[in-house]
This record gives C-alpha cells, structure tokens and sequence, in this order.
C-alpha cells in the first residue's frame, strides 16, 4: 500500500499536468484543448496546496485560489473567442483554422 | 502609513485609473474618438511626468511596505522602463487613433484595454515578487489578446487571437509551475528573499530553483520570441491590428526584458550562468531563423515581425554575455532595447498611419514609388530601415555595436560573428523597401494616402528624428542630451536593482 | 482510512484525466473533466485546504465546467461536427516521451526536498476561511488587488469579444 | 591652420547635401526651384572644401605637424573610447585636394550633364553626401570612423547608380553594387574587430594603432590584413568583387566618372595605405596583393579588348589601373601607388567625361561600333581624349607614363620579375584597346553621319582643365633620372621608402621597354582600327578583311586566342562563375528561408509542440548539467 507521502501527491499531479500537455497536443477539438490547460492549472494548484501542507503555511493555498481566480479570467476570453471562431466557421477543429499560414511565394 | 509613498505609485494609479475612466467613457455615443484618444494621451502623460519626478537619481522605494509587504518596488530601473512603457503607449494611442478610425474598429473600448495593457506591464517591471509578476503578466496578455481579436468578423484578427491566447496560456503555465518549483525550493515568492535564501543556502541542492529558473526563462523565450518559441509571433503579428503589432513588437518586448533583467541579476545573481551553454546556442538559431524568415516575405508586416526574431537573436546575444558583464551587458540590452522600440515602434507607426480606407499597405509592392508620392514619409521610413539595419549615424547602430562589442570582450566571439552576418543579411530585407520607394515610378495612389497632418505624423517623426540624434551622439551640441545620458542613466538603473 | 481514500480520489482523478483527454464526444469528455475536478477537490480536503475544497467545487465544477458544458450545448455541437482524429494515440504517445526529460527533472528536483517523516499539520484551522482570509488581506493584499484588475480586464475583453453587432 | 577646420572640409558638402536634398523635397512637392540654386550650392561646396585643403596643404608644407582635432567622444564602452576624430596628415590632405579637385570638375561637368533632368536637386544631393562620404573615409582618425565615410560611399554609390531607377536593368546594377560591396565590407568588419579586440583597449586611432600594432600576434595579424584587404577588394573592385564595376556604368556618366576616377574606387588603396604599419610586418599578405594585383590588371585588360560599350572599356581599364596600384602597395611602395592614384584621378577622369560628351553629343549612344569619324565634329573633345589615352598607354611625357613606369621599375627592382612582365604585357594590352576605343569612334570610314547635340561649356570648361592635368601631373614626380625630384615621395615622406637597387642604365631600359610595349600596342591598334570600316557587320569579320602581315601574325598569336580568351573569361569565368557564385549565394539563401518558412504552418498544436520540444531539451540540458 502506498503511504499518501508528499511525493505521491507530487507524483500525481506531474502525471495529471503531463495528461493536460498530451491532450493539449494531440486532440484537436478546442474545447478539450481548453479544458487540458484547466487541467495543468488544476495540477499546479495540486502542488502548491501539498506544498502548502509541507511548509505549514498558507501561502501556497493562497496562491492556488488566485490562480483559480486567473482561471476564470481566462475562461471567459477563451470561451467569447471560441464562440467568435465557431460563428465564422462552424468549426471546432483547430486545424481547420489556418488563414495565416505563411505563403511559399516570393 | 506614508502617504508621500504615493508619488511613486502615481505612474501605475494614473494609467490604472485612465483605464478604468475610458472604460466608462466608452459607452457614451456622444464621446467622439479624438476625445477619447487625448483622455486617454492625458492620462499617460501625468504618468509619464510623474515619472520624470525622480530622474537622474538612483532611487529603490518600496512604496507602503507594512500594506503591500514589499511586492512592489519602485527603483531607477523600474522608473526608466515604465518610462519606455508608457511612451509606446503614448505612440500607440496616437498612431492608433487614426488607423483605427480608418478601419471603421474603433471604440473606446480599444483605449481602455491599451491602457489597461500599459498597467499590467509597468506592474510587471515594478513588482518585486513572482506572484504579482504572473498576474501583471495576465493583465497586460489578456488585454492584449482582446484587442487582436478586437475585429471579432475578420477570421485572422480572431484565430491570430485564440493562436496566442492557447499558446500564451501554456507558456503562462510554464511560469506557474516555475513559481511553484522556486517557492518549494527556497519557500518564497519574494525576489529579494529568494535572492538571499540563494546566498545562505548556496552549499545546498539547486535542483528545484535551477528547474523553476529555467521555466521562468522559457516564459520570456516564448515572449520575446525566440527559437523554439517563436513561431506565434509571425501569426499574431500578422493578425493583430498595425498599431497592436507595434505596442506588442516593441514595447511588450521592453516590458518583458525589464523583467527578466530584473528576476535574472537579482535573484540568480550567484547561479546565472548555468543557462549560458544552452542560451548560446538559442541566440545563433534565433537569429539565423529570424534571417532566413525575413528574407523571403513579400508583406511588410511578415518582414517586420521576422526581423523581430532577429532582433530577439541579438539581444539574447548580450543576454548571455550578461555572466561576465553584467552592468555593461545590462546597459547595452537596456539601450538597444530604446533603439529597437524607436525604430520598429515607427516603422510600425507609419505603416499603420498610411492605412487607407480600403487599403492596408502593408506588401513591399505597396511602396513601389512611394518617395514619389509622400516624400517626407518616405524619407522618415528609410530612417526607421536604416536604424533596424544598423547602418552607422543611427540609433540602431550604436545598440548593435555595443551588443557585439561586449559579446567579444566576454569571450563569444562567434556570436557576434554571426550577429554582424545576420546583420549583413538584414540589410537585403531593409534596403528591398527603400530600393523600392526610391527606385520605381510611382503607380495613381495619390489620393489615397492621408498627407501629413495631425499629431500622429508628429509622433513619427519625433522618433525618426530621435533615432538620428541617438546615432550623432550628444555630439553637434555638446551640452544637449544625448546617447551617453541615455547610458549613464541606463547605468544608474542597472545600479538601483542592487540596494 | 487517509490513505486508501488518497488512492481512490487520484485513481479518479487520473481516469478522469484520461477520459477527457481521450473521449471524442465533447460532452463526454467535459462530463469526464468534472470527474476529475471534483477528485482534485477532494483532494485538497485531504490537505486540509478545506476552503479552496469548497472554491474548487463552487468556481470550477460549479461555475467554468458549467459554462463549457453550457456553450457545448448553446453552440449545439453534435458528435458529427466534432473534428476526426485518426492519429490521436500515437500523436499521444510521441508527446509522453518528449515529455519525460520534463517529468523526470521536476520529479528528482521535488525529491530531494527534505524528508519529513509526519506530514500533517498541526496547526489550528489550518486551510479554514478566516486563517486564509487574515493572510490574504493581510500579505498578499497586493496580487489580490491585482487579480479584480484582472477579471475587469477580462470581463472588458470578453465584452468586447462576445457583443453580437458591431456598432457603427 | 586651425585644426577645427578639418571637420568642416567634410561638414560643408554634408551640410550642402542636407539642404541640396530638403530644397529637392520642397521643390517637387510644393514649389519648384529653379536650377541655378541647385548648381550654385553643389559646385560651392567641393570648392570651399578645395579651398580648406589648400590652407591646409599649405600649414603641412610650412612644417606644421599633423592636424588632429577631436571634438567629441563619440562612442564610449568599458574602457574602449572612439572619438569622433579628424586627422589631417600628409596622406590624407594629399587625397583630399586631388578628391576635392577633381570632385569640383566633376560637378560642374555635371551641371552641364544632368541639365534638364528632372531629379537635378536630388542627384547633387546624392553627389555632395558622396563627396562628404569620401572626405570622411580619408581624413578620418580612426577605423571606426573611416568605416563610417566607408558605408557611405557604397550607399550613395547604390544610390547613385540606381539613379535612373525607372530601368530595372539600373536597378538590378546598383543592387549587384550594394551586394558585393557589402561582402568586401563584411571583410572590411572583421579585420577592424580583430584589430579592435587586439589593440583597442589602448586606443583605437592611428597613431596608437601604430604604436601597438607589433601587440598582435603574427598569424592574427595576418588574418587581419587579409580580411582588411578583402574589403579592398569590394570597393576598389579587384578579383573577385570587381563585377559591380562594369555594371555601374549603368548610372550617370558624372557618377560613373566621381567612382572612378576620384573616389570610391581609390578607397581601397588609401586604405591599404592607410594601414602600412601594418602591412609592413607583414610582407606575405603584401605580396599576396601584389599577385591579386597584378592578375587583376591583366584580367581586365583581356577583357577590355573585346568590349563596344564605351564606358564598359573605360570600366574594364578602371579595374587593370587599380590593379597598378595595388601591385605597388602590394610590394611596400605606398607612395608610389598613391602616385598613380593621383595621375590616374586625372586621365580617367578626362577619359569618362569625354565619353560623356560624346555621348550626350551622339543623344545616348553608347556603342562604339556605333560611332566613328567624330574627329571633325568634336575637335576639342577629340584632342582631350588623345591626351588621355596617350596617358593612360604609359606615352611620356604624359602623365600615365611616369606613374605606370615607376610602378614597374619598382617591380622590376624588387625581383618581381614575373609581375613586371604581367605588368609589362597589360601596359601593351591598355595602348591597344585604348587605342581601339579612340580609334573606332573618331576615325573609321564609312561611318554613319549623326546628328549632333551641341554640348554646353560647363562641359568643355572642366574637360580642358584635366586635360592639363592628365598631360602634366607626372612631372610632379619625375624621377630622378631626368633629374628631377620625386614631388610626391618628397611629400608622402612618412614612409621610410625602400631604396631602389638599379642602376640609372638599367632604368633607362626599362623605360624604353614599357614605351615600346605601349608603342607596340598602339602600332597593332592603329593598322586595325585607323581605317576601320563601319560596314562590317561585327567586328571579328575585321580580322579577315586585314591586310598586313604582321597584323595577321599578331592575330594568330595573341588576338585571336586573347579574343577566346577573353570571351572565355567574360562569358564562362566572369559570367558564368564568379558571377552566378555570388547570386546564387544569395538565391540560395532565400530558397533555403523558404523552406524553413513552413514551419509558420499556422497550425497551433504544432507550434505547441515545438515549445515543448524546447522545454524538453532545457530540461535535458539541467539534468545533464545539474548531474
């Protein structure tokens, strides 16, 4: 049986942060991409609030509630830009938005 | 409570407060554009003279410490780059109010969030804890991917925007986690603590700092947009509205490296040359991308964003050689980063201020013959092109020579070789614009172009003339101000960090 | 008894983790999500933060998952329009072991933090309200004000970035 | 002479291109200024300059020491101080008065030349910044500040060349010039940062470099004069950066003579010059540019012989003169390579300007071939060309023999042999095809009539002023066995020069021989081209048609295989290698742009990636490092 010690809750949030990162990169549907940046966040807040039991100090707590707080921030360009690209072309695919991509002539 | 505290917080209360007036102001019908733009120019001009306040002096005030626990720091250094900060505001309101009325985009919206932007980078380069800096960091990114997708109809403001927003916020996360590994390391977030937990613990294992460090660095990598980390910066520079482009390529850039300059020399004092390896090798790909990038573009404005990268490779190049000079490597980032800003902010500017109704000018074709048909402007370009190119007689070139000097009197002679190369190669992309302008008749594009009048002209031409004075030095009139005080200045703010 | 629930919340919290990266259904995989979430919560009661416990429920389960879901439906985006992903496994897989020099670094660096032998804590209240509300006023005022900058800042922005018409 | 005047021998043309360029701006877009004002600002500033460096040539010659004047520090770095430093020695007033002079001549010629263009104010503009540029170059105190008047000078030539910008073709010219300059300027850099890193901490003037030189070690010493040279070679268009040359005839002839004769070109000469305590120590890399000399001029001349564009052979004799030059500084005798700078400033000059006014006299017509028979019509252009070929083919007592002779005989004493015979060959190749070039346009028979454009005395007035010149500046440094005094060596006598081991027998034999290889040359051009006859379709047909015997003989042995060579070398070498070489460089470099350009995919998840592949490596990077 594993001792719920400081670095198995480590552990467990380097392994949801590196899930965020691989879910950030091989899907393609937005909103899973938005919601595995909210899973690297929610990994980092894991750390701080174990970090914040290790030291005995609320700071770390603190931190993690801002960073929810920053969370929301975020949320809510992200969801206004997705609404925005999804009226203009009825997609979810981030693949399928590529205007910019750089032309090959001269 | 010292309440005289609060002269050195007025620049961050006064943009603050501008932000938080123009956002009310916005909704009134009534409230032409033009009056917005000079609420919002007055509002950054009692922060910038109240900045002016202290100048020449070396200063390090941590205004209401008991209240704010010494977060913030105001010093020389914040001082001198808050200063930078809310001059590319100034130009951008002004720049911006005109090509925004020509795109039919403007409301006042777009000022606040200007604004709001500027307050977040001069919080960035004023606060003295990490936290505060991530925050600040958001206000001035998410301000600023609002007014990139600020045109919500047209498809590239809008993927431009989400492109940036998506890759920002994984960079943003990497300087989260960095927090995190430096709190559990020195159990702070304070710079000043964390400076000198470095130097009582320095027998002790690193490991967690040096690995919290590196994803701060790879934060102000991605930021500043240099290899691996840079291919936004061509899709969001592309995109962004011109004035937007010019605030980010320029002064963001100022606002970032006031950061890191900061975050670097205080807190990894003993320990920075750990990245010096790894750094070097990111300074000789950066530049070479950002040439090889440039070389080929037919917009001006995919050029412009290119040679940013490059102009990135070169100030790594100090960066690194920040290890064995530090003041000196100090100076000369600090001042080719006001040589940089001058120039692309007015290369930037221009291109946005001859934004026509239906026409953006922004291919190297659309200037065939223009110093047929504007001059003046042309004339003020050429000087802007000149400067990025580091031709002597220009700011531009002065920052350079400083940069490669100090890499080889520390020893990185091959990058400055490679930064003189990279150079060389600049000039191909910078004089294609002015061999085109001069070179060519000049097709009917008269009517077009709004002549010169107004303040936004003004502006420009203040920075090219600005660009010439910092190339001829204090020099014609000695007793006038010129390069060397902008570097004794730059000196005094290297030197405020450190009391 | 702490322990055995530690693993039952962070197998949740990884299969929901898993599923929500993994689904193809959007609203399987945000329903997923919440799983997760609402493991990370329990976790954190598991710290003693028993106030973020409950800010983690109320503003992410409560208030951002709600709003995804929400705009999953308001856009009505069905299984057809979801995006096909042939090459999703293997793109994952290259991704986790690029991944492993980063893992691997934070990992060693995490464990050599000393050692301590009894960890919990014993302060009174600890992760309550009011502990936290005296720090957060008290040192952390600052970022705090900094943060309601923020959300006016994005509450601006998504304003400007949702309005339906342009005003002419 | 106060010092403080030196600055403005620069300042006044620099200050008149200013205001020259802001009145063009205000005439074209307000009101339109007439041209009388353009032509008095231009020509008024090269003659107060002129005028200052007389003052000044006069304190030097009344024994005053070198003027130094140092206004202002203009660049200060950890212990490195540059001013902004004038330095008004022998040397440099010795190439001020011939710039400024033959600068004067130039513009007024232009007044006439350019009259009724439409960018008038524009181009003097351009002009005064050139002159201003070159001043820079030569009378500054330190390389950095030379380095300034440096880029000058190539900017305003690309601008200059580029001028009648309406001709893609011109364009593309002042391109080619931009680019290669830009490659022996890269050179130029990397020799003055060595130099910098070496000995700059002890100053970086000429007088500490001087001092400090010996500081260098050898072998950096020797990359140093070869990258310094490589700079040279840009500007003064040696082997292989010379193809900008030929293709910059396609600006104005004014410019085309300012580059030439005066200015740019002689930079690299002044330079090496400039630089001979360092050159000194290291004679290898000086011979080295002998050779690079000596090939040059040959290589030109070759060329030159099959070439119908008049300014394209005078370019081409432009090249194989600075060849001259550069074998005599080459082999240590600076002053005697500043000696033919000097007459040669003259005769080309003369040379371009004449061209000029047959070509403004024959509305733009450039073809030689195209010409003949102008004697009569242009009696004054006519005898101006005469002198100046005859002083460019080494005639005595014109002033290209003294120089030419001298540079030969130096060769010749310090055991050169196979450059003198270089030498001595190139010198019968220049009569040849210079006589050729004078030959077919003002002799030949059944020519085209023309009809002629008169030509205004602002032309005329300059091109008898020269024509003085180019007959008798090389008496200035007549040697000693007409027992005369070297006026030049006496001069430039900051040299310790090196003594000549020949006996006077030996020179008068020498002599004789270079004048009968210019004789030769002209002998063999006069049987082929005095009556040459404009309707022969091309001018190969020519050599069928003649009838001399020893005219067929020489053909069969040097002109017909020098005639392959020379298409050889221009079509495949020139061309076809060198040329390609330096394009394709530069093509290859943006194909190669292009193809990392799609890595701008537009694709978001793959710009994450990326990041991560950085991430991931700087975390290898800490583990590897950090143990």
């Amino acid at each position: 049986m594993i001792e719920a010690s400081f670095m198995s809750y480590i552990a467990l949030a380097l392994v949801l942060f590196s899930l965020g990162i691989i879910g950030l990169i091989s899907r393609k549907n937005i909103f899973i991409i938005y919601m595995s940046l909210e899973l690297m966040l929610n990994a980092i807040n894991l750390m701080l609030v174990t970090l914040s039991k290790y030291f005995g100090s609320m700071d770390g707590q603190i931190i993690a509630m801002m960073v929810i707080a920053i969370a929301a921030s975020e949320a809510v360009i992200f969801l206004s830009l997705i609404v925005a690209m999804y009226r203009l072309k009825k997609s979810v695919n981030i693949d399928d938005f590529d205007t910019l991509k750089q032309k090959g002539t001269l | 409570m010292k309440y005289d505290d609060i002269i050195y917080l007025l620049p961050l209360l006064s943009v603050g407060i501008g932000a938080i007036v123009l956002m009310m102001l916005s909704p009134i019908k009534s409230f032409s554009i033009n009056r917005l733009s000079w609420v919002a120019f007055s509002f950054l001009i009692i922060a910038l003279l109240s900045n002016t306040l202290n100048f020449g002096m070396v200063y390090s005030v941590t205004p209401f410490s008991g209240i704010f626990s010494s977060m913030i720091v105001v010093d020389t250094f914040a001082g001198y780059f808050s200063s930078i900060i809310i001059a590319g505001g100034i130009v951008t309101v002004w720049v911006g109010t005109h090509y925004f009325e020509k795109s039919n985009m403007l409301r006042g919206e777009v000022f606040s969030l200007l604004l709001f932007s500027v307050f977040g980078m001069i919080l960035l380069v004023e606060s003295r804890e990490l936290f505060t800096t991530f925050i600040a960091l958001e206000i001035a990114s998410i301000s600023l991917y609002s007014l990139i997708g600020f045109q919500k109809t047209n498809i590239r403001r809008v993927e431009g925007s989400f492109r940036y927003l998506i890759l920002g916020s994984f960079a943003g996360i990497m300087f989260l986690l960095g927090i995190v590994l430096i709190y559990a390391g020195t159990r702070s977030t304070n710079m000043i603590d964390i400076a000198k937990y470095l130097t009582t613990h320095s027998s002790q294992d690193m490991t967690l700092v040096m690995a919290g460090g590196t994803l701060i660095l790879i934060t102000f990598l991605f930021k500043i947009a240099a290899f691996p980390f840079q291919n936004w910066s061509m899709d969001v520079y592309e995109s962004a509205p011109l004035p937007i482009t010019a605030f980010m390529a320029s002064t963001f850039k100022v606002a970032i490296f006031g950061f890191i300059l900061r975050f670097v020399l205080i807190d990894f004092h003993e320990l920075k040359n750990i990245w010096s390896d790894i750094l070097f090798y990111i300074a000789i790909l950066t530049m070479l991308y950002g040439s090889f990038l440039a070389v080929f573009q037919t917009s001006l404005k995919r050029m412009l964003a290119a040679s940013s990268i490059v102009h990135t490779g070169y100030l790594l190049i100090a960066f690194v050689s920040i290890n064995s000079l530090g003041e000196s490597a100090s100076t000369s980032i600090i001042f080719y980063l006001i040589a940089y800003f001058l120039s692309s902010m007015g290369a930037f500017g221009m291109l946005s201020y001859i934004a026509s109704d239906d026409h953006l000018r922004v291919t190297y074709e659309d200037f065939r013959g223009f110093s047929h048909v504007r001059p003046y402007m042309a004339a003020m370009m050429s000087i802007f092109m000149l400067s990025l190119a580091g031709i002597p007689s220009t700011i531009g070139f002065i920052g350079k020579f400083y940069i490669f000097v100090g890499a080889i009197e520390s020893g990185y002679t091959s990058l400055a070789v490679i930064g003189i190369l990279a150079t060389f190669i600049s000039v191909y992309y910078y004089f294609k614009l002015i061999a085109l302008m001069y070179f060519y008749p000049s097709p009917e594009m008269k009517g077009e172009i709004p002549p010169l009048k107004g303040i936004p002209p003004l502006v420009i031409a203040l920075m090219a003339v600005l660009i010439i004075w910092g190339g001829i030095g204090n020099t014609l009139i000695s007793y006038f101000p010129g390069i060397d005080f902008l570097i004794d200045t730059a000196k005094l703010a290297y030197q405020s960090l450190f009391m | 008894m702490i322990d055995s629930l530690f693993l039952i919340l962070s197998l949740f919290a990884l299969l929901g983790a898993i599923g929500m990266i993994s689904l193809e259904n959007t609203m399987h995989s945000a329903l997923s999500f919440v799983v997760s979430i609402m493991s990370i919560a329990g976790l954190y009661a598991l710290l003693n933060a028993s106030f973020l416990f409950m800010v983690q429920i109320i503003v992410y389960a409560g208030a951002i998952i709600v709003l995804i879901l929400f705009m999953i439906m308001f856009l009505n985006i069905r299984q057809e329009h979801a995006p096909k992903e042939p090459n999703k496994f293997p793109t994952m897989l290259v991704v986790a072991i690029v991944l492993i020099p980063v893992n691997y670094l934070i990992f060693e660096a995490f464990s050599k933090m000393p050692h301590i032998e009894d960890f919990s804590v014993k302060i009174d209240g600890f992760g309550d309200i009011k502990m936290l509300g005296v720090e957060l006023f008290n040192r952390w005022l600052l970022p705090f004000e900094a943060i309601s900058i923020l959300l006016l800042v994005a509450l601006i922005g998504s304003v400007v970035l949702a309005r339906k018409k342009e005003r002419e | 002479m106060n010092s403080f005047f030196l600055a403005w021998i620069v300042l006044v043309p620099f200050i008149s291109s200013i205001l020259l360029g802001s009145m063009y701006l205000y005439s074209i877009s307000v009101k339109k200024i007439p041209n009388s004002v353009f032509t008095f600002l231009a020509v008024l500033s090269p003659l107060i300059s002129f005028i200052l460096g007389v003052l000044f040539f006069i304190g030097l010659e009344n024994g005053a020491s070198d003027y130094i004047y140092e206004p202002y520090t203009w660049l200060q770095v950890n212990g490195y101080i540059i001013s902004m430093g004038f330095l008004g020695d022998r040397l440099s007033i010795f190439m001020v008065l011939f710039i400024t002079f033959i600068g004067l001549m130039i513009h007024i010629y232009a007044t006439g030349y350019m009259k009724g263009d439409e960018g008038y104010g524009k181009f003097f503009s351009y002009f005064n910044l050139f002159i201003a540029s070159m001043l820079l170059l030569v009378l500054a105190n330190s390389p950095i500040i030379m380095f300034i008047g440096w880029e000058g000078v190539g900017l305003c030539s690309y601008l200059l060349i580029g001028f009648y910008f309406t001709e893609p073709l011109n364009v593309v010219a002042g391109n080619k010039a931009f680019i290669v300059n830009r490659v022996g300027d890269l050179g130029f850099l990397i020799g003055l940062i060595f130099l910098f890193f070496y000995v700059g901490k002890l100053g970086f003037d000429y007088g500490a470099l001087e001092e400090y030189v010996s500081i260098v070690p050898n072998h950096i010493l020797t990359i140093i004069g070869i990258a310094l040279f490589v700079g040279a070679m840009g500007k003064s268009a040696q082997i292989p950066l010379y193809v900008w040359l030929p293709d910059a005839m396609a600006g104005p002839t004014p410019v085309s003579a300012l580059i030439h004769a005066a200015t740019m070109v002689t930079a690299g000469v002044y330079m090496v010059a400039r630089f001979h305590f360092l050159y000194d120590l290291i004679p290898n890399v000086g011979l080295f540019i002998a050779y690079i000399g000596a090939f040059s001029a040959l290589f030109a001349a070759v060329i030159a012989m099959k070439q119908t564009d008049i300014k394209k052979i005078l370019a081409y004799s432009t090249i194989s003169q600075l060849g001259y030059m550069f074998i005599a500084v080459g082999l240590g005798f600076y002053s005697t390579g500043l000696f033919h700078v000097f007459t040669h400033a003259f005769f080309k000059a003369l040379l371009f300007m004449g061209a000029g006014a047959v070509i403004i006299a024959l509305h733009h017509e450039q073809n030689i071939f195209k010409m003949g028979g102008l004697r009569k019509k242009l009696p004054l252009v006519y005898t101006v060309m005469l002198i100046a070929t005859l002083s460019i083919s080494g005639i005595p007592p014109f002033s290209g023999f003294f120089s030419k002779d001298e540079i030969l005989l130096k060769a010749y004493s310090h055991h050169e042999y196979l450059i003198y015979a270089i030498g001595l060959f190139t010198a019968a190749l220049t009569a040849y095809y210079m006589f050729r070039l004078f030959f077919v346009t003002f002799y030949g028979k059944n020519y085209k009539e023309h009809h002629m454009q008169s030509i205004s005395w602002s032309i005329k007035a300059p091109l008898v002023v020269l024509a003085f010149g180019a007959a008798f500046a090389g008496f200035m440094g007549l040697p000693d066995v007409f027992g005369g005094e070297n006026l030049i060596d006496g001069w430039l006598n900051m040299w310790s020069g090196k003594a000549l081991h020949v006996e006077y027998s030996v020179e008068y034999i020498l002599m004789a021989i270079s004048v009968i290889a210019g004789l030769l040359g002209i002998l063999v051009s006069f049987l082929k081209f005095y009556r040459y006859d404009f309707n022969q379709k091309i001018q190969e047909s020519g050599v069928v048609y003649n009838k001399f015997y020893i005219d067929e003989i020489y053909n069969f042995l040097f002109v017909r295989s020098l005639q392959k060579l020379s298409v050889f070398i221009s079509v495949v070498v020139d061309d076809g290698i060198i040329d390609k070489t330096v394009m394709s460089l530069s093509n290859g470099f943006i194909n190669l742009g292009r193809i990392i350009g799609r890595m701008q995919c537009a694709n978001t998840r793959a710009y994450a990636f990326f990041m991560l592949v950085g991430l991931s490596s700087f975390s290898l990077y800490l583990i590897l490092k950090l143990g």
